[in-house]
């Protein structure tokens, strides 16, 4: 389903990697692998589409997102380094207003359900601002819960959380997996996905 | 298409509820620095009155041009304009409804108390009337320009000032025919000129922007 | 004792009711008003506690 | 060591709460008698002045509000500064209950004496020192109220505004002399301990009238503080207790 | 002591030289500001003229406000500001350093265009000097008394406007004695005292300024 | 040397912990381990004196820090959440800057070997922002290399960081042991730090 051919990536005056490509298909992971600064957050943002590559071109069900960006788009879940909410907002609202701005349909009481099951109970009131950084960032994996796109794209997801959080996320991630959703994704930490094929990529 | 709009707009709206000294604030702004000039310039009343559109005007712009820098400011530091950037809809939508949205926050509100402060430099009862329409039929102009100047300069360090030195240029057919709408009428020229004019640009801006703006967000995305 | 002759005089403050008057009326507006939004606010915040207290007795939190 | 522990069970908010909740009614009730003596007096038995006519009755309510304006942006300084130093609770509560009518009073000077000033001076307003000062002392108010509010933590609320209040009392001086200081439209100081030159009449007037809306000022800030313990104490037990019972 | 200060001074204009658009752009926003006046207005020279130390003032002092909420927020934002709080000696003295630096950047630049901008104005020789000195001596005041500002509403959102709102009535006396100096002046009453006044405002601010701020960032840290 | 009382942390209305006391001696790490929002954070900024508990005493060496406390922060070496670095400075400069204003000697040679260390050779001259997450946390950590202050105060340290990179923090950290220092330390992932007497306090 997706497919990068001959991506080549430059950044600053630095040829990070080029003539890479890969192939994933339905129920498949992508691990990416490499030191700081070997150009995983940079191949990721190529992947959304929001950073044009040197040369190559990757495509989503044969056709280029380039072209048919919008309907990528919709196919599309990405979770970046920043956690996206808003620190005003308590993590009810941001999670209906997320869901709300990337046209998906998410009911109050999904949210509340989100929200418990990743432990943040009894905090659905409480201004983000007020968040632990493990805590903020537990909101924004929120959305994963329900989410049914079928791209998922994962920069460093386990960041900030504890054990237990990095336990249940590997088990969300696995649970898409399995209902034959895709994932690329990133990580320092060693967590292992109970299910799907995983495919690593190294970037050096 | 609207139904996105909207969402855009409520959600903005709510963090400026939230925030609360948003919009108060803007307007304070606008109180204050109108109260200024009297105190750098001396209190004769017939000076005044003839400083009244220019002043008004004056500060508008900056009270506008004050709360441009967190227009997208925001959304870029948290991580949510990615996430705008890859809905699945085009982003001059979302920005249509950032840009409604700070207009309601920051445009409104002055056009709605220009009035009392038109009063205290003495302006005549059809002056003031004029004065509100000029102010609501030009600021959704300055949003929407605004929102292209923010955009370019999204990231850059030193943003506040360089946004300014993009964007007051452009204000300045703005503030001319918006202080000079007053003016015509004050002088019994008869301002319905001046305001057509002002209505076109907000037209023209609320239609071109927000796709100059969603282009520009894209580039400071990359 | 009283100064004024007449009701009508003291409201004509010797030309200038319009100014006494506002600042009387004014300031007499905003001493009868200030204490009634004090007790509203204080009902309101009291009611407010009072439902978030019964909230918490129902739903202790961790 | 005893006088020290019986100040700092006042300052504890458990204990303040209700001896206010007793104060506040007598306050209000020597307000009104002041107010009743002083307009009588003002209003009905002081003859006219014979430089500015009638409309010099004004003074009845302007000087109090000033004086008053100028007096609680003192008292929430010092409440500010024991507050900062002692980080007691009770003092930031203090000043925030203090606040708006502090800026009521301020804005009751101004517009009295902008309607003073027109049939007096011939104008509303003119940036005269005095006349800037206390417009800035307005603004002092509601910069203080401004910042308190934006700041959801409560302690750090009051330590900012605190912050806040300290640097802006060099305001008040500069109110209070600027008559002095620089040559200005605005009259000088004419209540005087040895010897004044208002009629005697005149003067216990607007001394009942100070009296009255010093009074009052005193009964709302203690209405208003009562409601923000109550609204920031809300865990402590004395408020639960009190919650619980038919609070008023 | 004075080392610690001149470390900070030395990174903060390196920082801004290495942001460019700071300097330039304050001092761009100044002249915009003051040529729009005659926008508003109408071009009578006479009007110009006793407009001029008016509009150059206030606009001098929204130059400066207008780089008020990046004073601490950018030290805030990245964690500097702790690493300088957590420093074995008074954060005073770096706030001191920061304040002298903020001048030299943003105040600075102002005094020294003020007289180009003057002339066309129509100021003679005499008002141009006393337009010069005053802004010299008065904008370091400015930047004092708006580090406090900035400092108390550091990482409040919405805090660039409550900024403004904190800060302006307190500038109010510069701005009062400022234009006084030179209207003073040019009506042939000699502007020395004002000038005095702003000295000492200026030394005042500058002495009590930075151990308010600090105790202000303090707060903002906890 | 670092002894803490009784200390009790409220935030917002909710209280994190109370009763809460250590001591920690010369050469010990106190590891501090608790879920998301457990007040980790909070504890370590009341050890480095920028929140005030609200009950209780933190003593080093026997003094209060809230009474000594320019000494204090003169043995004192933090390092946060975030990089306070200068995303227009080059690492070299922003390293030299924060020793300059934190009143230490560091010579450019020593701030290019500490570079060196980092792994971040042939990039002291470019500007931060251009660096990827795990580079600028290195920036962040090059402090650390020739920090000779005897207390760290490190708040999750191994974020972003690759596999290469969190063995070398580790041996940095046992490196300060042995010489004596003292160290506070919280993070998820599990890093054995090879020397040293580890204390383990739990925040639940
Ligand atoms: C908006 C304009 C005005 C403001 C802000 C203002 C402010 C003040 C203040 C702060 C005081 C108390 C200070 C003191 O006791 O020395 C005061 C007192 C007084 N004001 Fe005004 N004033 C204004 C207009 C006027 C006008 C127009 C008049 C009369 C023509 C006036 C007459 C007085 C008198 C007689 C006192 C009492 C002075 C004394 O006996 O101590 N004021 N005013
Ligand atoms: N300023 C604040 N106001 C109110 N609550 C706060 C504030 N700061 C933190 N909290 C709350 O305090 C708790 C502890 O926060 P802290 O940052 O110390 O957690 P932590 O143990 O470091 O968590 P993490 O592992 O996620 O970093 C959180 O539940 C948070 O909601
Ligand atoms: N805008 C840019 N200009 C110049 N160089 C850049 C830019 N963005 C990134 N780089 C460089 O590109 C390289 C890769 O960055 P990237 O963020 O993709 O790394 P990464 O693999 O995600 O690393 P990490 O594990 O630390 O997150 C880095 O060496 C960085 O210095
Ligand atoms: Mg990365
Ligand atoms: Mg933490």
């Amino acid at each position: 389903m997706l497919e990068a051919d001959n991506l080549e990536c430059v950044r600053g005056e630095r040829r990070l990697f080029a003539g890479l490509g890969f192939k994933l298909e339905a129920g498949e992971l992508l691990y990416l692998q490499g030191r700081n600064g070997a150009g995983k957050t940079s191949l990721l943002r190529m992947i959304i589409g929001l950073l044009p590559p040197e040369a190559g071109e990757i495509r989503w069900k044969g056709q280029s997102i380039r072209r048919n960006s919008e309907d990528f788009r919709a196919d599309l879940c990405y979770l970046g380094h920043l956690n996206a909410i808003k620190e005003e907002l308590t993590p009810l609202e941001n999670l209906l207003a997320s869901a709300h701005l990337a046209d998906e349909a998410l009911s109050e009481d999904d949210a509340l359900d989100a929200l418990e099951q990743v432990g943040l109970a009894g905090r659905e009131d409480l201004a983000c601002k007020y968040l632990s950084q493990g805590q903020k960032r537990r909101v924004a994996l929120a959305r994963l819960v329900k989410e049914r796109r079928p791209l998922w794209v994962l920069d460093e997801p386990f960041v900030a959380l504890d054990v237990a959080a990095v336990d249940w996320l590997a088990g969300i991630i696995s649970g898409h997996l399995q209902r034959g959703g895709l994932a690329v994704m990133t990580t320092h930490q060693l967590v292992a996905i109970p299910a799907g094929t995983v495919r690593e990529l190294k970037l050096s | 298409m609207l139904k996105i709009i909207f969402a855009v707009i409520g959600r903005d709206l709510k963090l400026a509820m939230r925030r609360q000294a948003d919009i108060v604030s803007a307007l304070f702004f606008f109180v204050i620095v109108v109260s200024l000039f009297p105190l750098g310039i001396g209190p004769e009343p017939d000076l005044l009155r003839k400083l009244a559109p220019g002043v008004l005007w004056v500060a508008a712009l900056l009270a506008t041009m004050l709360s441009l820098p967190r227009l997208f400011a925001d959304d870029h530091r948290d991580g949510t304009l990615e996430q705008l950037a890859l809905a699945p809809h085009p982003l001059g939508l979302v920005v249509t409804g950032k840009v409604i949205a700070h207009w309601l926050v920051s445009g409104l509100p002055l056009a709605l108390i220009a009035p009392v402060l038109g009063v205290q430099f003495d302006l005549t009862g059809d002056g003031l009337f004029v004065l509100t329409a000029a102010i609501l039929l030009g600021t959704p102009a300055l949003s929407g320009i605004g929102a292209i100047g923010a955009a370019l300069t999204l990231g850059l360090r030193g943003g506040g000032v360089l946004l300014s030195l993009l964007v007051l240029p452009l204000y300045i057919p703005v503030l001319i025919f918006g202080a000079g709408a007053v003016d015509a009428t004050v002088s019994g020229l008869g301002g319905e000129g001046h305001l057509s004019l002002l209505a076109a640009m907000t037209f023209a801006s609320l239609g071109f922007a927000p796709w100059a703006s969603a282009a520009a967000l894209k580039i400071a995305l990359e | 004792m009283i100064y004024w002759n007449s009701f009508a005089d003291f409201l004509h403050m010797g030309g200038y009711g319009f100014y006494v008057w506002g600042s009387f009326g004014v300031t007499a507006l905003i001493m009868a008003v200030e204490p009634i939004l004090v007790a509203r606010n204080r009902k309101t915040t009291i009611a407010r506690l009072k439902r978030q207290l019964r909230a918490e007795s129902r739903t202790p939190t961790e | 060591m005893k006088d020290r522990f019986n100040l700092y069970r006042f300052a504890s908010p458990a204990t303040f709460y209700p001896l206010a909740g007793t104060l506040i009614p007598y306050f209000a009730a020597i307000a009104v008698l002041f107010g009743i003596a002083g307009l009588y007096l003002g209003m009905l038995v002081a003859p006219t002045d014979f430089q500015q006519g009638e409309g010099y009755r004004i003074i009845f309510i302007h000087v109090p509000a000033s004086w008053m304006s100028m007096f609680i942006y003192l008292v929430m300084a010092f409440w500010a500064a024991i507050g900062l130093a002692f980080n007691t609770r009770l003092s930031g509560m203090m000043a925030q209950a203090l606040a708006p009518t502090g800026a009521l009073m301020a804005f009751l000077s101004l517009w009295t004496g902008a309607l003073w000033g027109k049939p007096m001076w011939g104008t509303w307003w003119v940036w005269d020192a005095r006349l800037t000062s206390e417009l800035i002392l307005l603004f002092l108010y509601i910069g203080y109220m401004a910042l308190t509010a934006a700041i959801d933590d409560p302690r750090r609320a009051d330590k900012a505004g605190g912050l806040l209040l300290l640097v802006g009392v060099v305001n008040i001086p500069i109110i209070y002399f600027s008559v002095k200081w620089w040559n200005t439209l605005h009259q000088g100081s004419s209540v005087n301990l040895t010897k004044s030159s208002m009629a005697t009449t005149m003067l216990y007037g607007m001394l009942l009238m100070a009296m009255c809306f010093w009074m009052y000022s005193i009964a709302v800030a203690l209405m208003r503080v009562r409601t923000i313990m109550l609204e920031r104490e809300r865990n402590a037990d004395w408020v639960k207790a009190e919650l619980a019972g038919d609070v008023q």
